[in-house]
């Protein structure tokens, strides 16, 4: 399919759908190494995000859907996860401002965007076991995609893919960011709650791409 | 999941409520965006001085808006930083022309949206300083880690800044005396037992009947490590330890020693750590100047206590004995 | 069992100590017996007000000597009434001339030691009266009970008799005062939680996790009726109807509001109940003149809530607002 | 054996030890319908008794052994135990006030002394659930057993009987005095720790007659 506005209103309606889903698992995740609410904020924050897509103007863009989710997911959620994800899609949005249809190279314009919005706020890096190890997986793998010709699904799908193994990976790290570093040795062994759920963002962004 | 709430979502707004209710001689409250201010706010002409975090700590924060200390507080979800529009709400509401301080305690999602509410607050015009608390000593402060956690400590910045702004200091002047409070505070806590977030409605971790953690934090997040309970005496001295040797504090510093409950440890074990801490500070030679023992930084029904030791010298003295009239603090009026 | 105590035997002695050093400006501790009075007691002239039971309950009595409110407090052993010596001991220490009146919560332990140091008393020549204060309306009040309990309401009788001695009522006018206050003030109390008394080790009694118990006493009793867990809103409720009922309360009654923390209940908790008791005060066309909201007359780390109502006059509400110097309660100096 | 005052040392020596032995017990019966501290208070009196022993002179009498458990009990139980037991022993004490050697007169002016002071302090009526539970009926038994000609052992062996099917007694009965009134029908099916410990005391009377 094209990645035009319907597929980034499901992208963000099946967004809201996977975290409500994941609310309980993401808040003990984050429970563990955190202070047991990420779930809750996600929720908090796509909830809204959910009510507020009805209102996107008619014409509208994918830009103007992921705009509307920044500043919804600002305004929400709170915590770390609140501005830095507001940032990501805030970022992403001025990545693609305007285009209709997006093509391989927006895919990976708008994932690079949102990553380095990301580390703009937080300033992690790679390995300190946050969001930021599920995010640059993915948009190394995207742009590896587009180089090798791949569909905009196929890049929505790489990104996805490698998220999840960058979450996982961030397993056996010691924290250098968030509440967790304040656990030292402790976070070892549990994984980032902010990466599992950049995850789930970046798998329902492949899943609305497949149809 | 006990609590004396009705739906988990409504805790801190109906809290809110509650409090404006009992306390509307102090200050009014406004629900949409949640943010607490003095009910003289704007104060023309003087420094406002607000801050916020997540609920969960009371009577941190809005226990202590009012004469002589903050001048509005915004609260969050149980745990969970504000958002920028409220705490931009708040800002607009209390300054008064003589600029703004916000007191941030350093977490990344505190931080995060201070910042942002900061950006916001200049680009309408107001002058807006941040100090970010972080004086607990068993979070180890590096470039490699989200640094040390703002926690007891901040209550004696929110005092005695806010003392120095009631008596007509400019912003540059309050921003650096609350710098000041907090490069000589430093704290320590232990937790007896865990806390229960409503919307989470499990222990925020779990710890066996002759457990404590040591080195906790405020938000319900584990501590540094995890030992036997041992007798009060024992437990003072592994979280004062570690805090005399941080600023250093040495022989013959005039000190405030503050006893933080966590909210569910009765008074009498709170005086217990203090008769101890006051003890072992006068065997180093350490004057106990001026002393605040209660429930003031807690993490809802958590069991157990922290103890912060901040450095004095006249000026602070001085500003810490000013008036004060707040829900949670009150003396000289 | 888990606290931050040493010997158990010590708790009451070392908390003390701890008092003593924690607020040195206010009063004076003596430990042998142990008794907390005003440091600048006896003062010449003024009626003296004594009061005290079982430790436990902290900051009651200790917590509200000073100016303008107790002139000592007898702190028991946990939960045990103090015996006749240490009340004598007190009684002495601050009787300034013009007589001492004690202020006794109906508990037949400490109605017959208050009763035997009063007899120590006369037979020294020093005039003292006492009043039993029994706000409890969980209890039947009957000629073949014990009768109801003192609880918080205590606290509104101290307070307020305090500020009529303050300002120089002779012995009669300070009781008639304390017996007023007494006679319109109700109260009842819920606990999500048992307490353990250290020398006890155990929860004084067991409550399922869905379970609370209606009407329980501050000693760790049970209460009434063990029922389901319920939103704060019914609760209120069930605590606030028999007490409007029992004076009774009406329409147009000035009163003041007091919800009451059991100690392991964090403050958020208690403003939503104060919220809701508020609301229904206000349906019923009764006015919320005054308001306090906090942890006052406590059960060691019991989670739960009283909720006392009392009936206001002129008089009443002057010396409820008239300056208080304690540890726990404190405005106007 | 006479009761002179190696019989009353032994008999208080014999009560500090009962009590502390059942010290759990004691207050595992006040938490039940009650605060949870007779065990408590009674053993933290009696202790301070035993240490008390033996400082009493030369020459002692009886009641110069009860009147010193008197005003120790008085200075170190608290409580509602305290003054009422204290005042029990008092009384006591008045009633064989200088006699060296107890007769069965004697032993049963004594019980019925003591019983009397409890109830002039607390007020307290038969079937109420409290000590007087125990006490009534001993002063009953021992006062048949000495018209029925018994020796001062079986005297206060027959006292200490009654006091123990005294203290059973108040299973069943709902508490019109003390802590326990304030539970209505919850007391019942509960033992009254007051009588319970009132027996104990009663019951190392006898033994210490016994030899
Ligand atoms: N400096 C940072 N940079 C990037 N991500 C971060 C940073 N700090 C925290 N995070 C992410 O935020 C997540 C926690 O979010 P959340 O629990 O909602 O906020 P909070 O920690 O304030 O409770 C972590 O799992 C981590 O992935
Ligand atoms: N009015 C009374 N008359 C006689 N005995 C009483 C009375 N009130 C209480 N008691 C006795 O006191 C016992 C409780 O003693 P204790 O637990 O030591 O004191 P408290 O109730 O103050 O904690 C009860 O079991 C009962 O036997
Ligand atoms: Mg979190
Ligand atoms: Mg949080
Ligand atoms: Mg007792
Ligand atoms: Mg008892």
């Amino acid at each position: 399919m094209v990645l035009g506005i319907t597929w980034a209103t499901s992208w963000v309606a099946r967004t809201a759908d996977v975290i409500s889903e994941n609310r309980t698992e993401l808040t003990t995740l984050d429970r563990a190494i955190g202070d047991g609410d990420h779930g809750e904020n996600m929720d908090r924050g796509f909830s809204a995000v959910r009510l507020k897509l009805a209102d996107l103007p008619e014409g509208a863009v994918p830009s103007d859907a992921l705009k509307m989710v920044a500043t919804t997911l600002i305004s929400t959620v709170g915590g770390a996860s609140g501005p830095l994800f507001g940032t990501a899609y805030l970022k992403a949005a001025g990545a693609i401002a305007g285009t209709s249809e997006l093509d391989g190279a927006a895919v990976v314009a708008l994932l690079t965007a949102a990553r380095d919005g990301i580390v703009l706020r937080g300033k992690a890096e790679l390995a300190d076991k946050t969001m930021i190890d599920a995010w640059t997986p993915a948009v190394d793998a995207a742009t590896a995609a587009l180089a090798a010709g791949k569909t905009e699904a196929d890049i929505l799908a790489a990104a996805a893919d490698a998220a999840e193994a960058g979450a996982e990976s961030t397993d056996p790290l010691v924290a250098r960011k968030g509440r967790a570093s304040y656990l030292g040795e402790r976070a070892v062994g549990h994984r980032d709650p902010g990466a599992v759920s950049s995850a789930l963002i970046l798998r329902a962004g492949a899943d609305a791409a497949a149809g | 999941m006990k609590k004396l709430i009705n739906d988990p979502k409504n805790v801190v707004a109906e809290a809110a409520a509650g409090f404006a209710l009992a306390h509307s001689d102090i200050v009014s409250v406004s629900f949409d965006p949640i943010f607490i201010t003095r009910s003289d706010a704007p104060v023309a002409g003087k420094v406002a001085i607000i801050s916020g975090g997540g609920s969960g700590h009371e009577p941190l924060h809005g226990g202590f808006v009012g004469y002589g200390m903050l001048d509005a507080a915004v609260p969050g979800p149980v745990f969970t930083s504000p958002t920028p529009d409220p705490i931009f709400g708040a800002i607009q509401a209390v300054d008064g022309g003589a600029g703004v301080l916000q007191i941030v305690k350093n977490y990344t999602g505190d931080v995060l949206n201070f910042e942002t509410a900061a950006e916001l607050a200049e680009a309408d015009g107001i002058t807006v300083r941040t100090v970010i608390t972080n004086d607990d000593v068993a979070v180890k402060d590096s470039l490699y880690t989200a640094g040390r956690r703002g926690v007891a400590g901040t209550v004696l910045v929110e005092k005695i800044a806010g003392a120095a702004a009631q008596r007509g200091d400019d912003l540059d002047s309050v921003a650096a005396i609350a710098e000041k409070v907090n490069a000589g505070a430093r704290s320590m806590g232990v937790a007896l037992t865990p806390c229960v977030v409503p919307h989470a409605g499990e222990p925020s971790f779990e710890l066996a009947d002759d457990e404590i953690e040591i080195g906790i934090g405020i938000h319900g997040e584990p501590g540094r490590e995890r030992i036997q309970l041992e007798p009060a005496d024992n437990i003072v001295e592994r979280l004062l330890t570690p805090i005399l040797e941080d600023l250093p504090f040495a022989s013959g510093d005039r000190v405030l020693l503050f006893v933080n409950g966590m909210g569910g440890t009765p008074q009498v074990e709170l005086f217990i750590v203090f008769r101890h801490a006051a003890e072992v500070l006068k065997q180093q030679g350490i004057t106990v100047a001026r002393s605040l023992v209660g429930n003031y930084v807690t993490s809802l029904e958590m069991q157990g206590a922290s103890i912060t030791v901040l450095k004095l010298d006249e000026e602070l003295e001085d500003l810490w004995d000013a008036p004060v009239q707040t829900a949670a603090l009150r003396w000289g009026r």
